[in-house]
C-alpha cells in the first residue's frame, strides 16, 4: 500500500481522539484481561469495560445464555466486581493499554451515579464515561431509568456534573420512542449517545415447558437485531446533533458500515467477539480496505453519508 | 495448535461414525502442533459458516496426535450445532479456538485414578486416560449410556484404559444401572482412589455425593451452555458451594476458572 | 393411531371454534386463493386476510422487501384492494372457506374503522375482525393509534361498537409497555388479543450508500423476532384474561408449541409460509404428534403450562 | 414438477461450473416430470437449510428434460443464497416449489424471435430459444456480459439459436459494447421481429426504448426481489405504466402477475 492510499481512520469522538471506529462493547470483552490473547487491544479504537456498578453483584441464577436463530439471549444480571473491586483488580491492567478505555457505569439510584462518577474520573486516565441506563437484567436501576425521559435525564445530569470527561449514554431501544430519551439525555449533557443495548427476549424449553433462562427473559443480541438497531440509528440521527456510537449485531465490515453511513461516528462490536474474538481487528482492517477502493480519505467522509 | 491458546482455521483431516449418532472427528492445523491437556476444550465452528448457527460449540479434546499433527473431539449429534459440524467432510475448514479451559489436576503418586463418564462426558476422560497411561498409571475407566448402541467402540475406549467396565440405562451391555453402582464397587476395591468425571449432571451430582460421602477426591469437569468460552460474557457460571467474601464470587465461569472443579467447590 | 391416542386440537378461541390453534397471519396469506395450491386452507384453524383500507391503496414504492439474518423486512404499505374491491373481488372464494375468515382492517381515522366493521359484519360468515393498530409502514393509522393507550382504546371501542363478531386487537411491539396497551385495548372491548406485528427495523445498501428499502425503514419478521414476540407474550399473559393469539418468527412445531405454552392460546404463522407454502398444515400436524407423545389429550392442557 | 406447481423434495442430479461463477444445477424430483414452459421459474433452497439464508430465491428454468426427467437451473453466485446453493452436491436433497409465473407468450407464426440476454438473464431465453427451435422457429440469441469468462459455453447457447451473436463490455469476445447495438442491426435486418429479454434492468430498459421507438413489441421477464413466489406477500412489485381505475393497480406482482410483461406496461 503506498502512501498516497493511506486511509486516515482516525476521528475525535465526543472529544476522545480514536485510533479508528471500532470500540469493544460493554459485557462482551470484559475488563479486557481475557481478550488480550487473541485480539491486540491496542488494534481497536477503544474498549468499553463490562458495567461496573457501585457494590459487587453475584448476577442472575443460571442458565444465562441461550442460543436463537442468528443471535442470543442473556441474562447475565450484571455479575461484576464493583467499583472498588474494578479499581484495585482491574483498572491496573486497563491503564496500560494503548487504546482508549471508556469505563461503562450503573447504579440503583440517580445519586449513586454520581458518587461513582467522580470515583472514575479521579482515577486519572479514564477516557469517558459510558451510562448504561439500558441494562433489562436487573430489578432495580438501568432500563427502569433508560425507558423514562425524565429519569435519563436526571442520570445524565448527574454524571455530568461529577465528570469533565465524556459522557455517554446508552440507550435502550425497549421504548416507543428513542428519540424522546436522546433528546433528553442529550439536553442533560451526555456528549454522545451509544445505541442500542439489547431487546427483552424470551425461549422456552418445551420438554421441560419452563423459560430456559434462570431470569426468565433475557437481552436478544447478534445479527438478528442489526436491522432494529439501524433503523433506531436512523432515527436519533436525524434527531440529536451529539455523535452516535452504533450498535447491535455488527460481525462484519459490512455491517459497520451501514452504520457508519447511516449516520454513526464510531461502532461497537458486541457478540460478534464471542464467535470470533478478533472481529473487531478484523473490521478496522476490512474498513480501510473499503475506503481505499471507494477512495475515501477519511472516516469523516462516510459517516452520515447516506443519501436519501 | 500451538503452545499457546490461538483462534486458527484447520481443516478436516478425518471424520467417521463410530457410535450411534456419535462421531470421531481429526482436525489438522497447518504449522501448528497441537498441545491442549487432558481436559481442555475448544470452541469449533465450520468456516464457512451462516448467522445460524450462531455461536460456537465447546467440544473436548479427546485426542491429540503431535507425529500426525492432529487433534481429535468426540461428539453426539443433538442439535443444530452438532448437526452442522457432522455435515463436514474431509478438507473442509474449520475455526477452532483453543486450547479452553483448565486441565486436570495430576493424579497423586501413590493414588489410583477412576476415571468415570456418561455419555458426552466420556471424551475428555479418554484425553486424560491415555495421557495417565503414558506417564505409567494404570486408571480404571468406568462408562455409562443408555443403551449398548450408544457406547463408544473398545477400540476408543482401551488406549484411555486396560479396566474398561460398562454400564447401561437399559441393561443392553455391560452392568444394568448406572455408573455409581461401578464406581461404589471401585471406591470398596482401591486404597487410594482418586475419581476423574464428566457427564450428565445428575450424573456428576451422584459421583460428587458418592466421593464425599466416601471421602475420596473428585474431580469434576463441567458442561455448561457457552458463549465466548475464553471468560468475557460471564454466561457460563455454576454456584460455588464456599461462600466466598464477594458476591462477585457467588458464580463461577466455568469456561476459564473451570472446566474441572474440585466436586466439593460446586452447589451441585 | 388408535382412537385412544386421539388428540383434540380443536379450541374455541374469543367465542370462534377454530378445528386447530393455527392460523394464517394477516399478510402472509393474501386473501387466500393464491396460496390454495400449496397449503389446504381446511387444514388450517383459520385465515387472517390482509389488511384492508377504506379506500383502494397503491402501497410503497419497490424495493419493499431484503432479507436480513434469520428474518426479512418488508415496507409493503398495505396495498389492497379496499373495502368495497375486497367484498367484490375477495370475498367470494374467501366464504367458500372451510376454515373461520377473520378480517383485518385498518383505517386512517377512529370513526373509519367503526364504518368498515358495520360493512364486514353485514356480509355475514366473518369469524372475527382484527384490527391492525400496528402496522409500521404507513404514515396515518397503523402504529400511530397502536403506540398509544387511548388511541387503541378508541379505535377497539368503535369496532366493538359496530359489531357482535369477536373483536381482535393485533399489537405492535414497538412501545415500551406492551402490557399498558394490552390493558386498554382489553378495557375498550377487545375479545383477544393478538401479539406481535413486525419490529421497525431498517438495511443499507454499503456499494449505493442508500436505504435499501424504498420507504427507508420496513418491519422486521421471522425467526429473528420469535424471542421478542415470546417475551411480550409472557408479559401480555400475566396482565390481561382474553385469550393471546401469538405470533412473530413460528416456523416450525417447536416454534409454535414455546407459544402455546407461554400462553398463547392460538399462533400465527406468518413469514414462514413465504419459505414452506405448507409450514402451517406441517406445524398442525407437528402438534398432534407432540400432544401424543407427551400424554396430553386436550389443548387447553398445554395452553399456558409454563411452569416457573 | 408435475402439471400443477406444487412444493416437493428434489435431488441433485448434476451440478458443475460452467463459466466464470455461473453454475448448471440439474435436479430431478422422483414421480414428477418436469413441466416449466419458458419465462417459467422455481423457489429454490437446500432442503437442510437453517434460518440464514432464510428466503429461498428465485430462478429461472434453463432447461428442462422430459427423458431424463430433470430440469435445470443456471446460476451466477452473486450472494449468501447463491453460494448455500454452489455447496450442494450430487444426491443432496433440494426443496422446489414450481414451476411459478407466467410463461413467455407466444411467436406470431410469421414473426421472427429475437431473444436479447444479459447476465444472470440469458437463462430463461436458453429455455426459450430451444423451446421455439422444437417448434420450427429459428430465433436470433444476443448475448451480453461484462466479459468473455461470464460468458456462458457456446454448448449451452448454441441448442436455443443457431445466430448467436456475443457482445462484451470490455470487447474480450464478440461485439465491443452493449447488446443493444446487436439489437439495433437486427431490428434493422428482420421484417417482422419479436423481441423477448431479459437481464440487468438497465439492460432491459434500454431495450424496451428500443424497440418501442422502432414499433416492435417486446416481451421483458422482469427480476425483482421475491419474499414468497406466489403471489401472497406483495412484495416483488413494479410500478405499471397505464394508470388502472384503482390505486391498488398501480404496482403489480412481477411472480404472479410477471415475470414477462409487455414492455410497454412498465415503467423503466
Ligand atoms: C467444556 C465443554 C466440553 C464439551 N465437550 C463435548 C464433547 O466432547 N462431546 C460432545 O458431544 N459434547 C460436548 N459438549 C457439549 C456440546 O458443546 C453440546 O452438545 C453442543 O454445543 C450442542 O449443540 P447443538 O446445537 O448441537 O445442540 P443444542 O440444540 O444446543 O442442544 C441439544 C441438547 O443438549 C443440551 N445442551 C447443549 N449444550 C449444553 C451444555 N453446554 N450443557 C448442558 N446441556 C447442553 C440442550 O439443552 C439440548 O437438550 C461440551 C460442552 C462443554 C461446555
Ligand atoms: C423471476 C426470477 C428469475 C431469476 N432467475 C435467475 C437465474 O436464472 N439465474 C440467476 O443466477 N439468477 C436469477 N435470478 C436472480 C436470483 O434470484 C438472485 O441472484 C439470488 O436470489 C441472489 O441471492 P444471493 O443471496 O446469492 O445474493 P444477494 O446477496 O441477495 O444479492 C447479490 C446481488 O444481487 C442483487 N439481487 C439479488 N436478487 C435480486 C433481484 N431479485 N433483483 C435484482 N437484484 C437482485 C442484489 O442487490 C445484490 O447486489 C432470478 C430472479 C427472479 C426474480
Ligand atoms: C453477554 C452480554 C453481556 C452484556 N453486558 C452488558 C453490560 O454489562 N453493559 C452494557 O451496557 N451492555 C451489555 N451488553 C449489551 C452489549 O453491549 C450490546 O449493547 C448489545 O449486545 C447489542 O450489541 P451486539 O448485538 O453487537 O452484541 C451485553 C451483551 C451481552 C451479549
Ligand atoms: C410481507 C408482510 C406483510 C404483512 N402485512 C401485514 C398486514 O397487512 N396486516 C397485519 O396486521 N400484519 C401484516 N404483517 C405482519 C404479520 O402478520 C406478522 O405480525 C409479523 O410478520 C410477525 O410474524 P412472523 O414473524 O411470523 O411473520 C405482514 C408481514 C409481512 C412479512
Ligand atoms: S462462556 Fe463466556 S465467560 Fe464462559
Ligand atoms: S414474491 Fe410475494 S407477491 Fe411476489
Amino acid at each position: 500500500m503506498s502512501d498516497a492510499q493511506q486511509v486516515d481512520l482516525s476521528t475525535r469522538v465526543a472529544g476522545i481522539d480514536l485510533a479508528n471506529p471500532v470500540l469493544l462493547a460493554s459485557g462482551t470483552c470484559g475488563y479486557g484481561e481475557e481478550l488480550e490473547p487473541f485480539l491486540r487491544l491496542a488494534e481497536v479504537g477503544g474498549i468499553i469495560t463490562k458495567t461496573i456498578t457501585p457494590e459487587p453483584r453475584s448476577g442472575n441464577r443460571p442458565p444465562r445464555i441461550v442460543e436463537t436463530p442468528s443471535g442470543m439471549l442473556n441474562a447475565i444480571g450484571l455479575q461484576n466486581p464493583g467499583l472498588e473491586g474494578f479499581v484495585e483488580h482491574k483498572w491496573p491492567f486497563l491503564s496500560t493499554l494503548e487504546t482508549k478505555v471508556i469505563v461503562n457505569i450503573a447504579a440503583p439510584t440517580v445519586e449513586q451515579h454520581g458518587e461513582m462518577t467522580a470515583r472514575i474520573d479521579a482515577l486519572g486516565g479514564v477516557a469517558g464515561i459510558e451510562v448504561n441506563i439500558s441494562c433489562p437484567n436487573i430489578r432495580e436501576g438501568g432500563v427502569l431509568f433508560g425507558c423514562n425521559p425524565r429519569a435519563s435525564a436526571d442520570v445524565i445530569s448527574t454524571v455530568r456534573r461529577h465528570t469533565k470527561l465524556p459522557v455517554i449514554a446508552k440507550l435502550t431501544p425497549n421504548v416507543t420512542d428513542i428519540t424522546e430519551i436522546a433528546r433528553s439525555v442529550v439536553d442533560a449533557g451526555a456528549d454522545a449517545v451509544s445505541l442500542i443495548n439489547t431487546l427483552v427476549g424470551m425461549a422456552v424449553d418445551i420438554e421441560a415447558r419452563r423459560p430456559i433462562l434462570g431470569n426468565v427473559t433475557g437481552g436478544l443480541s447478534g445479527p438478528a437485531i442489526k436491522p432494529v438497531a439501524l433503523a433506531m440509528l436512523w432515527k436519533v440521527r436525524q434527531a440529536v446533533d451529539v455523535p452516535l456510537l452504533g450498535l447491535g449485531g455488527i460481525s462484519s465490515t459490512q455491517d459497520a458500515l451501514e452504520f457508519l453511513i447511516t449516520g454513526a461516528s464510531a461502532i461497537q462490536v458486541g457478540t460478534a467477539t464471542f464467535v470470533k474474538p478478533g472481529a473487531a481487528a478484523d473490521i478496522v482492517a476490512g474498513l480501510g480496505d473499503y475506503c481505499r477502493k471507494a477512495g475515501i480519505a477519511r472516516l469523516d467522509d462516510l459517516v452520515g453519508s447516506l443519501k436519501s | 495448535m500451538e503452545e499457546t491458546t490461538k483462534d486458527l482455521e484447520g481443516v478436516v483431516f478425518s471424520h467417521e461414525e463410530v457410535a450411534d449418532g456419535f462421531r470421531f472427528l481429526q482436525i489438522r492445523i497447518d504449522g501448528h502442533l497441537p498441545c491442549a491437556r487432558p481436559g481442555q476444550f475448544v470452541q469449533i465452528r465450520p468456516s464457512r459458516t451462516t448467522t445460524t448457527p450462531f455461536l460456537r460449540m465447546p467440544l473436548s479434546v479427546s485426542h491429540v496426535d503431535r507425529v500426525g499433527s492432529t487433534f481429535g473431539v468426540l461428539y453426539d449429534v443433538v442439535g443444530p450445532k452438532t448437526r452442522a459440524l457432522s455435515d463436514m467432510n474431509e478438507g473442509d475448514r474449520i475455526d477452532c479456538l483453543g486450547p479452553l479451559g483448565n486441565p486436570f489436576p495430576d493424579v497423586p503418586d501413590d493414588a489410583r485414578p477412576v476415571l468415570v463418564g456418561g455419555g458426552i462426558g466420556v471424551p475428555p476422560l479418554l484425553h486424560l486416560g491415555t495421557h495417565l497411561r503414558s506417564t505409567g498409571m494404570d486408571p480404571i475407566l468406568i462408562v455409562g449410556a443408555r443403551t449398548a448402541g450408544k457406547h463408544l467402540p473398545l477400540e476408543l475406549l482401551s488406549p484411555a484404559s486396560e479396566h474398561v467396565r460398562l454400564a447401561t440405562d437399559d441393561g443392553s451391555l455391560g452392568h444394568h444401572g448406572f455408573v455409581t453402582d461401578l464406581l461404589a464397587q471401585a471406591l470398596k476395591e482401591e486404597d487410594k482412589p482418586v475419581v476423574y468425571t464428566c457427564g450428565p449432571h445428575p450424573m456428576m451430582a451422584a459421583v460428587a455425593s458418592a466421593t464425599e460421602s466416601a471421602d475420596v477426591r473428585c474431580y469434576s469437569s463441567l458442561e455448561e451452555y457457552m458463549a465466548c468460552g475464553f471468560g468475557v460474557c460471564v454466561g457460563c457460571v455454576v454456584e460455588r458451594r464456599t461462600q466466598a467474601n464477594s458476591p462477585y464470587d457467588q458464580f463461577t465461569r466455568v469456561c476459564v476458572d473451570g472446566p474441572v472443579y474440585d466436586a466439593t467447590e460446586i452447589v451441585w
